[in-house]
């Protein structure tokens, strides 16, 4: 037994040429289930769930064994605590939005209930929505309640399945950011399934890619993503650069913060409301750090960082560089571009970052 | 449908008899055949039943019903032929109680308070129903029995009433406890209007000369016969 | 003891026409009233359930009083056509359609009206005709309901005593009837036979449905 | 013509009190064939059409038999607790029940099995225990099918004759007998005026049915 | 009478606060409705293909009215002729992946039919999914599905609900090359919603922004998603800088393309594979315009240009620069920048783009 806090395995038949063959552990957090359409990313949330059945595995939730084909365990799905957001929202249809987002709540208090309710209406902007009938709904709609019904219940582990594919880009967001933060107050483990890698790297402590039913890469979305070697993984995402940073300075005539990466330089990032302290988590694409010989002065970055390049990667035409400067970052440029800089592993280097480039996620 | 008849027999004789002939027509019926070799086909149902669907065409031919009343109604209908209506035979009512149960006399014994159900033909519309109302009516208890009447929907089922020991007693035909498990008693031929039962051939039946021999077959002494067996008397005479 | 096995072959034939007719006319009904408003609609809906409220006999009875040689229509059809409805097979078919309609008409509605109207529009959009769209989408989907109400009418139909027995006038005998026949003449053991042949029949027959339908209803 | 409406209330109560009755029986049952496999499902499912196959009377016979006085079933009732079922109104509300119930069982069946499972799973996955899944998804979902089988099994007990009669023993007067014995007593204007008297009156019902259930029944 | 290929002009009143009212002429060609959640983009598909009945308006698709509240013409839904793919897929789930493709061909000649269902079977990649139930689908597969029956009819215009939001980015790429084909081969006029600007630039020759249920914005994609006053749209896309060029010359060995932007500079593109003299569509994020306030050397930055500020907005933390060098581009920084450059208006300022910005649209 490992000692994560959540530990998945399953193997499952799902037709001739595919079977389904995952090993997940899962720590407080956000993993991201990433992968292209029937690669079997539905069927593992549901197969945890206990929506379908195994032919064999185990699934581990804290110290609740909620299946193992071998003892012959399989707790009955109210039991398993396991908050679900489907892929087809699955809203009661004969349910106001309200009694969906209480429907999990029936045996709280009353008064938490409301309360929850509340919280749940604000976090997911679905005040208006609530005397509702579901099927009046738009597509984006839906899917904030289907969040705020799952999410209601402080599940011990959340299952996510494209939870935000019909939601505009302002939308997606700020409910990123929403369930950031409810997933690090309320500590629950999260396993979300997208195939976007905007949303795996604004919430993904974690990321495994499944492929035909396989997982065939794991690791820390900037390990992932900026893995070189996974060529399918490079057609499907952008690299991307993430880091945790403490707030340690608000500039707001500027419109800037100054958030200090442990370990690693002072990033200037554009303004945001977290107290002075707390931490956040920056998202940098690769494409978006800009590679000097030596620092620049009259230019509109706000951030200049010096460092060491590690290793150079090239595939086709394009060229991936690893710098260290306490962290490690990854700029994505064009051969060219190493060339005339006389880039070469062990050499010093500047990045230049745009205040704006620093994404908050 | 109709078989291609090997032996070229006849169209089957279609008779209406009320519910309680059910006993004693299947054997007349053989007479019949035996007599002509011309089958016949009973239609068994409530006087009442038949009578409507004679009214509205029913192909039968002869009519055989529990009283006179619903024959006169059909005879000013023009629905049976006048010169055929005959009773045929005189039902009566006895006092019936379980087997095995103690016996009761007469109709006072019904007061007895260890019998808390006294099941009749609905005298609504029963003949035989009706002859139980008018004997209690007439002993003067249809008013202190009144808690205990249960009224079944015909005869026979006033009997199965007290056969299965859900009523401890009734008043029912005696042409119907012959066959059943129930032990019984005559009533009072003078508490109740004499039933007469009568038969008629129904108007524009295609085989009416068939159909008065039935008649005269039911009226005759071997189908007498066969009726006395059954219970009845004949008609217009005492018990 | 032998057992006359005509009745149940009749029985079986009246039933089987009896549910055919039960679907021809129950379908489009349950249909209007599921998909259509209409003026009156409560009244129909309502008089459609109205043979479950009168006893059988006297609905026979009102079968007659329409259909009888003496009714209008009735008198129409035997002198034009030389057809007589009443005291025959096809009335005593006649009767167990009045009888079971509502049977079938109550489910099959309920299940067209649970048929999200959503699938339909999806197939008009397809450029398939109302009719179509009917037999494509609306009764596939509504099936459970509509088997259902059918099996309902079948075996009510299959037990139909009272219409039955009025109209056919005692010309032929269904199961139903030598049920009541042999328990009225006090042949408990006879009755008791009868109704096990019955429901041994019915059992097979509903068993066949279920299996036919997949196994489920 | 002067009209006694006791039949009426009496109608009215049996049959409220027969579709509660089938309601509480029958649901479970219902649930069970949809949801559940068990060996003997086929023969339970047909079983429980059996009342529709049988002549009411003979059912009501079967009844009697089985809670009759001489019953053992009855004999205990009768001795130990006083209580006599055949000839009184629970044994009427008992036998429109018997005769009803399959009206009920299959459409309730075919409606439960029609929601989709999925929405049970949710509601189990939000932490609902299987009796209030029953309650809050299952049967809200199905409620056409639900609503369609009750009203069956109240009309039909409404207009139940021969079960009805048979163990009542006439003590009391339904409405459908009321209308059978003047019919039979060759009573047509009475027997055609208590029929427009419990048209009128189901239709209401049927009416104000279909009103509380948001004018879709 | 407007001579557009197709006119839609409706009202609908949803609820109390919003009240649908879009004008909207269409070419053959994809045209986009593009708008945030819940802004009225499904019920305006729905009213055009007769789903549900605006409250006024008039629908024309060639010279077939399908819809006129003042003539009190409502064509029956399958007289319409129009294909719509759901945002909720809306499959037959009684029917096979086969049978749902052929349902809308049922009056086809027999081998017609079944040489289309090939024909779609390949487009979409439903080959091996034909003898299965949509229920047993993946999300994406589904999707598929809805647009292979949709698009198998032929129809006289197609509506799109976010019809690949469930596809991973790789299928989609290929998908909506597929989509660009048929539409073109076929000469359906579509009207897609989205709320992705990669589909809306990929597909879209026109563009409708749809907010609170009116049109704010409509052309070109690259008018629309350039305009820099278009607040709410500034907030939900984020591409703003869109450039036609002409492929100029290939440096295959630098791994860049130079493509030069008609009355403008020249631009150094990754390599892209489309021949000298052709035209590339280019997206430029104005987040990822640096700004200097004269040429640096030494970086890796492949684009420098010079130009003039011809005007500096501002809303709150984002200040947006407009810059004048042939064509107009944005270039977004935080406030901070403006000061410590000193940029004004009809001041000189120095663009600096990475090659890896430029993306191919
Ligand atoms: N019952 C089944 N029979 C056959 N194949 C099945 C069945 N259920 C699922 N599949 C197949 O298994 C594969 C995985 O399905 P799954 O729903 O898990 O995919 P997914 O990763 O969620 O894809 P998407 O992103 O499109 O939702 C799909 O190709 C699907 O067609
Ligand atoms: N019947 C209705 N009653 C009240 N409001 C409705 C009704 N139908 C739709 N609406 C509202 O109208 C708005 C527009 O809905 P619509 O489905 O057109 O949005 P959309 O643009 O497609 O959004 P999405 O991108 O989320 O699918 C939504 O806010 C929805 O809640
Ligand atoms: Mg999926
Ligand atoms: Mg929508």
């Amino acid at each position: 037994m490992s000692d994560a806090l959540v530990e998945i395995r399953l193997r499952k038949r799902l037709h001739a040429e595919l079977t389904l063959e995952v090993d997940l552990e899962l720590g407080t957090g956000c993993s991201i289930l990433f992968g292209r359409s029937g690669s079997g990313k539905t069927t593992t949330l549901c197969a945890v769930a206990g929506l379908c059945r195994p032919d064999a595995g185990h699934v581990r939730v804290g110290d609740r064994v909620l299946y193992d084909s071998e003892r012959g365990t399989s707790l009955p799905m109210r039991q398993r605590r396991v908050g679900m957001i489907f892929q087809d929202d699955l809203l009661f249809p004969h349910l106001s939005v309200r009694e969906n987002v209480l429907y999990g709540l029936a045996h709280w208090p009353r008064q938490e209930r409301g309360e929850r309710l509340e919280a749940m209406a604000d976090l997911f902007a679905i005040g208006p929505l609530l005397a509702r009938r579901p099927a009046s709904l738009s597509g984006g709609e839906k899917q904030r309640v289907g969040l705020a019904r799952a999410i209601a219940t402080r599940p011990q582990l959340l299952l996510c399945d494209e939870p935000i594919s019909a939601i505009d880009q302002e939308g997606r967001a700020v409910l990123l950011a929403h369930l950031g933060r409810v997933q690090q107050t309320e500590r629950i483990p999260v396993l979300y399934v997208t195939h976007s890698v905007q949303e795996a790297m604004a919430l993904g402590e974690q990321v495994f890619v499944l492929d035909h039913g396989r997982v065939v890469a794991r690791g820390t979305p900037l390990d992932v993503f900026t893995e070189p070697r996974q060529l399918s993984l490079a057609r499907l995402t952008r690299v991307r650069n993430i880091l945790s940073a403490t707030v340690e300075q608000h500039a707001s005539d500027e419109g800037l913060t100054l958030a200090r990466v442990p370990g690693g330089p002072v990033l200037r990032v554009p303004l945001v409301a977290a107290p002075v302290g707390s931490t956040i988590i920056i998202g940098l694409r690769a494409d978006d750090v800009l590679l000097a010989r030596q620092p620049v002065t009259g230019i509109s970055a706000q951030n200049m960082l010096e460092g060491r390049v590690t290793e150079i990667l090239r595939h086709g035409a394009d060229v991936e560089v690893l710098i260290d400067c306490g962290v490690r970052f990854v700029a994505s440029v064009v051969p060219a571009a190493v060339t005339s800089l006389g880039l070469e592993p062990g050499g010093p280097v500047c990045m230049i970052i745009k205040a704006r480039s620093c994404h908050l996620l | 449908g109709s078989r291609p008849a090997r032996t070229a027999k006849p169209e089957p004789l279609a008779v209406a008899a009320a519910s309680d002939l059910q006993a004693a027509f299947p054997e007349i019926g053989a007479l019949f055949e035996r007599e002509t070799g011309q089958p016949v086909r009973f239609a068994f149902a409530s006087t009442g039943t038949l009578t409507q669907q004679i009214e509205h065409g029913a192909p039968f031919d002869v009519f055989a019903a529990a009283n006179e009343d619903f024959i006169r109604r059909l005879e000013a209908g023009g629905h049976v032929l006048s010169d055929t209506v005959a009773p045929y035979a005189r039902g009566h009512i006895v006092l019936a109680w379980r087997k095995g149960a103690a016996r009761l006399e007469s109709l006072e014994d019904l007061r007895d308070p260890a019998i808390h159900f006294v099941a009749i033909a609905n005298p609504a519309h029963a003949p035989y129903g009706r002859a139980a109302r008018q004997a209690l009516e007439h002993a003067s208890l249809w008013d202190p029995l009144q808690p205990k009447i249960t009224l079944a929907e015909n005869i026979r089922q006033a009997t199965v009433m007290i056969e299965m020991g859900n009523a401890e007693a009734g008043i029912v035909a005696r042409s119907v406890v012959a066959a059943s498990g129930v032990e019984w008693t005559e009533v009072d031929a003078s508490l109740y209007d004499p039933i007469e039962q009568t038969v008629a051939v129904v108007a524009g039946s295609p085989q009416s000369d068939a159909a008065r021999r039935f008649v005269q077959l039911l009226l005759g002494e071997a189908g007498q016969r066969v009726l006395a067996r059954s219970g009845f008397s004949p008609p217009g005479k005492g018990p | 003891m032998s057992v006359d096995l005509r009745p149940l072959y009749l029985t079986l034939e009246i039933s089987l026409a009896s549910t055919v007719l039960v679907l021809a006319a129950g379908t489009p009904i349950a249909w209007l009233l599921a998909r259509k408003n209409f003026f009156g609609k409560h009244l129909v809906d309502a008089l459609v359930m109205q043979p479950l409220v009168i006893p059988p006999t006297v609905l026979g009875y009102y079968l007659l009083v329409l259909l009888g040689r003496s009714s209008a229509l009735g008198r129409f059809l035997e002198q034009h056509l030389g057809i007589v409805i009443v005291f025959s097979v096809p009335g005593a078919v006649l009767a167990a359609a009045a009888a079971s309609v509502p049977l079938y008409i109550k489910p099959a509605r309920a299940a067209i009206e649970s048929v999200p109207r959503a699938y339909e529009d999806v197939a008009r959009l397809l450029g398939r005709s109302e009719w179509s769209v009917l037999w494509t989408v609306t009764l596939p989907l509504a099936w459970r309901g509509i088997v259902a109400g059918a099996v309902m009418a079948f075996t009510r139909a299959m037990g139909d005593f009272g219409a039955t027995l009025m109209v056919i006038g005692g010309r032929f005998q269904t199961v139903s009837i030598a049920i009541y026949d042999a328990w009225q003449a006090g042949d408990l053991s006879r009755a008791n036979l009868l109704v096990l042949i019955i429901t041994v029949f019915s059992i097979l027959v509903l068993w066949s449905v279920s299996r036919l339908t997949g196994g489920r209803i």
